[in-house]
């Protein structure tokens, strides 16, 4: 079939934290013949410092980047990270609420002269994959046998509130569905949209870190032996502090932690280095032991 | 003028929902722009388009129509019959030179006192932009 | 000795004289029954002949056409001073008419679109000692009575033989109507319409249509037939005269005493009519009729209640 | 048409209000201002126009300054028209001389700036005294009350006012969409705050419905059509077939022992699906009718048509079974109608985080109604849906009440219900008991006493909205238990709480079809979507439409003794009304000068009531002055301007655009 484009917004930690997640969406979106175009020149989502200190900046960071995925002649704009898609949907959302911000906004970019910030649907991979590929297509790819145990799929915050265009706002479920269609058991978790401590990791590090040690904790009692995320922050969170929790809490915790991209792509058929499976922190016992050993056990199941 | 120019609004509302709706309003203190003058009618489909262009001869900046949303009318069909006028009327206020935001017809329930705050206020605002109108009959002659 | 009456003809195309030629032999009982003592269309009369006449000394002048400049004016209130009775006769001079429309712009509009090519007129002209001066265009035209008392009207466009003769009948007769009266029925002219009873009871439509969009049937009413007739909303005396040439009336005899405004009443029966809820749908039933101010003030906006577009 | 005719003498009064108008507007200012007007032969302003001192003022000056003409400033005429229609009439002018000047609400209660509130007096001042010198002299009509009564809705409030009415001689049909009446109050145990149970005090006003010789009784039914107005409404209703017929049935019940199902198994509505029942049952042993019900959907005759039929067999001589009974309408006349459609338990699912449907030991409070009703699934033992018996319990306030994100109203009966549930819980099962609130609400009789007895019975109150409830556990003490988290705002910290069973106290709102039934009775909704009030303090229970009024939860949440107090109030309105006899209308309908009528019609079509006919002698409209509902939409289309309306006259209206547009 024909290869449909989007528009693609890599954002900052696709570069840093999350290169794992970059490369297992171009690998997963290869495997399906979706193509992603990366905008030419972007810029900071606005995310960051500047949403709490200078909202005003946030704004036009998002912006730019809108408008020059118009400029590209997109209509939809793919951002993986939940953060980036945040703040691209605030901005929209706002600049249409309040005409002050639509001005400044608006003034600006005539100021750089680039095109008006007109409607860009911004999309994330996870919704992308559930409506434009949907279960069906995904299921009759799959070429791997899942080897892995029980997953809790983890959501976090920013992607489901306040807009719940990628799934409902309180208790999402598509990521379990996609996993599921290939072939993944997912745990009931309780906490999937609970705070992952975002930037409290680094700022009040023990308030961060607790969060993510009940979050890991939990999707151990609940029998998880790996958890998966749609976001770059939730997934770093998760998967680096595991060494220090074990210190505090005393506790045998190491529990890998992925991108719901790098179990699709897998079971896709993609290889254990495209999808930036080596990269985890956490849990390489079970990484070794779920992957590597049956990476050349590839047939269809179709 | 010195001081911000206030528009004055004749406002046709009918005595089941708009009516009611800015009684709500006062019974809910709701606070909004004083510059419409209010005439009672029993529904919207008893203004005569001759007593809106009669408020515009005479020297309205404004002229709100107030009737219930459509298939609310308390008279089943007024406000539709309302409707059909307004929109051929617009063309024809138009055609009179007489800017769009000057006329305008809301469907406002008797239970939407915030409404008609907002819609007063709002075409208050719109009118006070425009500024106020040049009486019609200008250049007469002897 | 006979009553002397005058004709005098303003903003109007001519018509309005050719109705009252048009009496044909009826036209010479008036010669009887009257002393035609000004009629410049017809007979030698000039201006300083008028002005010589004692003030009140013509029983009536019939004054036919809008007043769109200041020799219509002068005139008209030299024959006002003259005249016992002053009869606006036909539309224009009753409610502006079609020289009326020029109220949708004003002087200088209308000679930017007349005089594009460049060449224009000039009010005063002077060439060895010889000067000419033409009349004042004022920027609104306005009906005879904005500038006269007027007391007595005679609609049409043109006022058919039999409202003249109607018309002259009254003013000779011993007893005079109230002044302002407008010498027509005081009824929308349905009642005179031969088509009147083939209209249904319950008439709503879903499209309107334009003279030159259909062939109208000959019998059955011409709004059913979805043509925009504004018979309904004009007053009758014209026997009908359009309908039964098979065109939809036009409102040239104005409206009844109990409209103020012709145009917005005319506007709001026929929207009333149109068959939908829906602002779309009505908005599109409406694009069949799109000049809505030519279509419902054709011969009546110089007397409407806004009397004519506001100039930015 | 009307002319002002004569010398015109016009009184001009401007209402003080206390101070509700005067405060914002300059009164003293406005009366001398009114003096100033044309053929105004007298301006006053007064504290309280409407008092009786008010209209002996107005009475007086009729008198003693040959007033003709009478112009009130003061409130909405919605609320005092009438009044001083009356003070006119009383003071010997016809009461239609009057014209009201609205000051009050759309003046001085929605205007900050005195000068501007003034001035906008004025305008509306000087507009009415113009309007009123073309006001004329009429006379109102009166339209006969058909004695009969409908009443829609067979809860607490329908079965009250049905019961009223027809205990006063009149003939009452009573509407009800379920297979029996008794609505919610049929499904609780005991009532706040006295505890007596709910049954023993409603199911003896249900079998006098039954039995009243006055009321004909319709349940499984439903209104499907309203026409006509206030004094004759003529009502279609709808009875769905349940398949027994109700004149033939003796209420054995052999035909539910009969039935092919010897286990029930499909969903019981009446016991909110925490019981079963079979595709032959009976709401509840107490249901009137005592009739049972064939529910289509799980018959096996009416799926497969393969059915033994045990239960006809079983019926036997009686033959009241009739698997071929098919839906009919009915239609009656009644003079007024009496809506008592209720509300609807608010659905949590619709709030995930406190999650109903997803952890089983989530329950609604009516659920818990069932459970602690002997009468109910569990014959009164609270047992969790794993047959444990809770040992600590948590109970939820305002769930979907006092929430931005829900409903923004206080339902009024959650506290004391959640009271109520906490004790007879406590009573059933010795459990520990936390309620979570925003704040106690005790404003009845006997509630607050209620509420202390229930802090004497330890059971613990936590001041705060539940955030979650979940069931991620901690430690050991949490696991296997729902985890209450909130902020408590007394403590000033956020705690976590292990239960065994959650009880959410979900508010009340509008019926799910409530929209519909409001533009099938043509009247209004507030802004929750409950059925509007004609005035909220001065007519409660009446509409904008005369003739139907309101009892009950569908007017806004109340409990059961306001409930009744409001039924009893809605059949007096009613009984008023036919007792009179006859309705006085407003004189406002349209009317055509035949003589100018040139009969083009377009008026014919304007008429949703068939008002205007056309007379095919004459060949010209006449509007039946009966049938006319005084819109005056006819009046506007008119192109001949040949059709006028009494009290909205072009030329009143004319002139009142004058008087607010002529500067002075």
């Amino acid at each position: 079939m024909m290869a449909s484009t989007y528009g693609y917004f890599p954002g900052c930690s696709a570069r840093g934290t999350g290169v794992a997640y970059e490369e297992s969406l171009l690998t997963l979106f290869r495997l399906l013949n979706l193509s992603l175009d990366e905008l030419k020149d972007w810029n900071c989502c606005g995310a960051t410092s500047y949403m709490s200190i200078d909202e005003g900046s946030a704004f036009l960071l998002s912006a730019r980047n809108l408008s020059r995925a118009r400029q590209a002649g997109h209509r939809e704009l793919v951002t993986p990270c939940s953060a980036c898609y945040l703040v691209l949907r605030k901005t929209q959302d706002y600049a249409a609420r309040y005409p002050e911000i639509a001005k400044s906004v608006g003034d600006s970019l005539v100021a750089a002269n680039l095109p008006p910030l007109d409607s860009v649907t911004v999309r994330h991979p996870m919704e992308v994959l559930y409506n434009d590929v949907g279960l069906e297509r995904i299921k009759s790819k799959v070429v791997r046998h899942w080897r892995g145990g029980r997953v809790a799929c983890y959501y976090g915050c920013q992607l489901v509130r306040p807009f719940a265009e990628a799934d409902r706002p309180h208790d999402p479920t598509r990521m379990d569905e996609l996993l599921q269609a290939v072939g993944v058991p997912t745990i009931d978790y309780s906490l999937k949209t609970k705070c992952c401590g975002g930037s409290l990791t680094g700022t009040i590090h023990e308030v961060g870190v607790r969060l993510n040690y009940i979050l890991l904790k939990e999707a151990a009692r609940k029998g998880a032996e790996a958890i998966v995320t749609i976001c770059p922050l939730c997934q770093y969170n998760l998967d680096a502090y595991q060494g220090e929790i074990r210190k505090h809490a005393g506790e045998p915790l190491d529990m890998p932690v992925f991108f719901f991209t790098q179990i699709l792509g897998w079971a896709l058929g993609g290889d254990a280095r495209s999808l930036g499976l080596g990269r985890a922190i956490s849990g390489r016992r079970s990484i070794e032991e779920w992957f590597s050993k049956h990476a050349e056990e590839v047939e269809s199941y179709v | 003028m010195p001081e911000t120019f206030e528009p004055k609004i004749v406002a046709f509302f009918c005595n089941w929902c708009t009516y009611l709706a800015a009684d709500l309003a006062g019974t809910s203190r709701i606070k909004y722009a004083p510059n419409t003058r209010v005439v009672r009618v029993m529904c919207s489909g008893r203004v005569d388009p001759q007593f809106i262009l009669d408020a515009f001869a005479k020297g309205a900046d404004g002229v709100l129509i107030g009737g219930c949303h459509p298939g609310d009318c308390h008279y089943q069909e007024g406000n539709y019959k309302a409707l059909r006028r307004f929109v051929l009327l617009k063309r024809l206020v138009k055609q009179m030179g007489i800017e769009e935001a000057r006329l305008r017809l809301e469907w406002i329930s008797a239970a939407e006192g915030e409404r008609v705050k907002t819609v007063v206020n709002d075409m208050v605002e719109k009118l006070r932009v425009l500024g106020p109108r040049v009486p019609v009959r200008q250049k007469e002659v002897a | 000795m006979k009553p002397k009456v005058a004709f005098y003809w303003c903003a109007s195309c001519g018509g309005c004289e050719e109705a009252v030629v048009d009496l044909d032999e009826k036209i010479l009982d008036v010669a009887n029954a009257v002393d035609i003592v000004f009629w410049p269309v017809a007979l030698d009369f000039k201006e300083h002949d008028v002005e010589a006449m004692p003030d009140g000394s013509i029983l009536a002048s019939f004054i036919n056409g809008a007043i769109r400049n200041s020799d219509q004016l002068k005139m008209a209130k030299l024959l006002r001073a003259k005249s016992q009775v002053v009869v606006a006769f036909g539309v224009c001079a009753q409610l502006g008419g079609i020289p009326g429309l020029a109220n949708l712009s004003d002087a200088k509009g209308i000679f930017a679109e007349v005089f594009a090519d460049g060449v224009a007129p000039v009010r005063f002209y002077k060439d060895n000692g010889h000067s000419l001066s033409l009349p004042e265009f004022f920027d609104t035209v306005v009906a005879l009575d904005r500038v006269i008392d007027v007391d007595y009207y005679v609609p049409g466009c043109p006022p058919t033989p039999k409202i003249i003769g109607d018309a002259l009948g009254v003013l000779l007769g011993s007893t005079l109507p109230p002044k302002g009266t407008v010498l027509a029925p005081d009824q929308a002219l349905c009642e005179q319409c031969p088509r009147k009873d083939t209209r249904p009871e319950k008439l709503l439509l879903k499209e309107f249509k334009r003279v030159h969009q259909v062939v109208a049937d000959q019998q059955t009413c011409l709004l059913a037939q979805g043509l925009a007739c504004l018979g309904p909303g004009t007053r009758a005396g014209c026997e009908a005269m359009c309908p039964r040439g098979n065109m939809p009336c036009t409102g040239c005899f104005g409206p009844t005493s109990r409209v103020r405004d012709f145009g917005a009443k005319a506007l709001s029966s026929l929207a009333s009519i149109i068959d939908s809820d829906d602002e779309g749908e009505i908005a599109r039933v409406l694009d069949a009729l799109p000049d809505p101010a030519g279509t419902f003030y054709r011969y009546s906006l110089p007397s409407s209640l806004l009397g004519r577009r506001r100039m930015e | 048409m009307s002319k002002a005719n004569g010398d015109i003498r016009i009184g001009v009064y401007v209402c003080h209000c206390g101070t509700n108008i005067s405060a914002v507007v300059d009164v003293k200012s406005l009366a001398a201002y009114g003096a100033t007007l044309p053929n105004v032969v007298v301006s006053r302003e007064y504290k309280y126009l409407c008092s009786d001192p008010g209209q002996d003022l107005i009475r007086q000056d009729i008198a003693e300054r040959k007033l003709n003409r009478v112009v009130v400033a003061s409130c909405s005429p919605h609320l005092h028209e009438q009044t001083f229609r009356n003070a006119l009439a009383t003071g010997g002018l016809n009461p239609f001389f009057l014209q009201m000047v609205n000051i009050r609400e759309q003046d001085s209660w929605v205007t900050e700036d005195k000068q501007a509130a003034t001035r906008k007096a004025r305008d509306l001042v000087r507009a009415a005294a113009r309007r009123v010198a073309w006001n004329e002299s009429l006379e109102r009509d009166r339209i006969p009350i058909h004695p009969a009564v409908m009443v829609v809705g067979g809860g607490i409030a329908g079965i009250h006012a049905a019961l009223t009415l027809a205990n006063s001689g009149k003939h009452v049909y009573l509407v009800e969409r379920e297979p029996t009446i008794g609505g919610h109050m049929a499904q609780f145990d005991k009532t706040f705050p006295t505890l007596d149970c709910a049954a023993c005090i409603l199911t003896p006003k249900m079998s006098a419905v039954k039995s009243h010789k006055n009321i004909t009784l319709w349940t499984y039914s439903e209104v499907t059509q309203v026409d006509g107005y206030v004094g004759n409404f003529k009502v279609k209703v709808r009875r769905w077939p349940r398949y027994i017929k109700e004149d033939l049935c003796s209420g054995c019940l052999e035909c539910l022992k009969a039935c092919v199902y010897k286990e029930a198994k499909f969903p019981d509505d009446f016991n909110v699906g925490l019981a079963k029942r079979k595709p032959i049952y009976i709401s509840f042993p107490q249901a009137v009718p005592q009739v049972p019900v064939i529910d289509p959907e799980t018959c096996i005759q009416f799926k497969s048509g393969k059915c033994k039929k045990t239960c006809i067999d079983a019926c036997g001589e009686r033959h009241a079974i009739s698997l071929q009974m098919e839906e009919k309408t009915e239609e009656v006349e009644v003079g007024n109608i009496i809506l008592a459609t209720g509300s609807q338990p608010f659905d949590a699912r619709r709030i995930p985080y406190y999650g109903y449907g997803v952890y089983p030991n989530v329950y609604t409070a009516l659920e818990v109604e069932r459970l602690v009703n002997a009468s109910g699934p569990t014959a009164g033992e609270v047992v969790l849906r794993d047959g444990r018996t809770p040992k600590t319990v948590g109970i939820v306030h305002c769930v979907g009440s006092r929430d931005e994100n829900t409903n923004r109203w206080c339902s009024r009966v959650c506290c004391m219900y959640s009271l109520k549930l906490a004790h007879l819980i406590k009573e059933h099962t010795g459990a520990d008991i936390f309620n979570f609130y925003i704040d106690i609400r005790t404003p009845g009789k006997g509630f607050e006493e209620f509420y202390q007895k229930l802090l004497n019975e330890r059971v613990h109150f936590v001041r705060g909205r539940v955030a979650e409830v979940t069931d991620w556990a901690l430690d050991p003490t949490e696991e296997d238990k729902l985890v209450i988290r909130v902020e408590d705002t007394l403590a000033g910290i956020v705690r976590r709480i292990p239960v065994d069973m959650v009880v959410l106290a979900t508010g009340l709102e509008p019926q799910a079809d409530a929209e519909q039934v409001r533009r099938l009775f043509n009247i209004s909704c507030a802004s929750g979507g409950f059925f509007l009030e004609r005035h909220p303090k001065l007519a409660p229970v009446s509409t904008f439409t005369d003739g139907i009024f309101l009892a009950g939860c569908c007017q806004g949440p109340k409990d059961i003794p306001d409930t009744v107090a409001q039924a009893g109030a809605a059949a007096a309105e009613a009984l008023a009304l036919i007792d009179a006899g006859f309705v006085e209308t407003e004189p406002n309908a349209a009317y055509v000068m035949e003589e100018v009528c040139s009969g083009c019609k377009t008026c014919v079509a304007m008429c949703p009531f068939t008002a205007i006919e056309f007379l095919q002698e004459e060949r010209k409209a006449r509007i039946n002055q009966a049938k006319c509902k005084g819109c005056g939409t006819c009046v506007a289309a008119c192109p001949s301007g040949s059709i006028y309306q009494h009290l909205f006259e072009d030329r009143q209206i004319f002139e009142e655009i004058e008087g607010i547009l002529t500067n002075a």
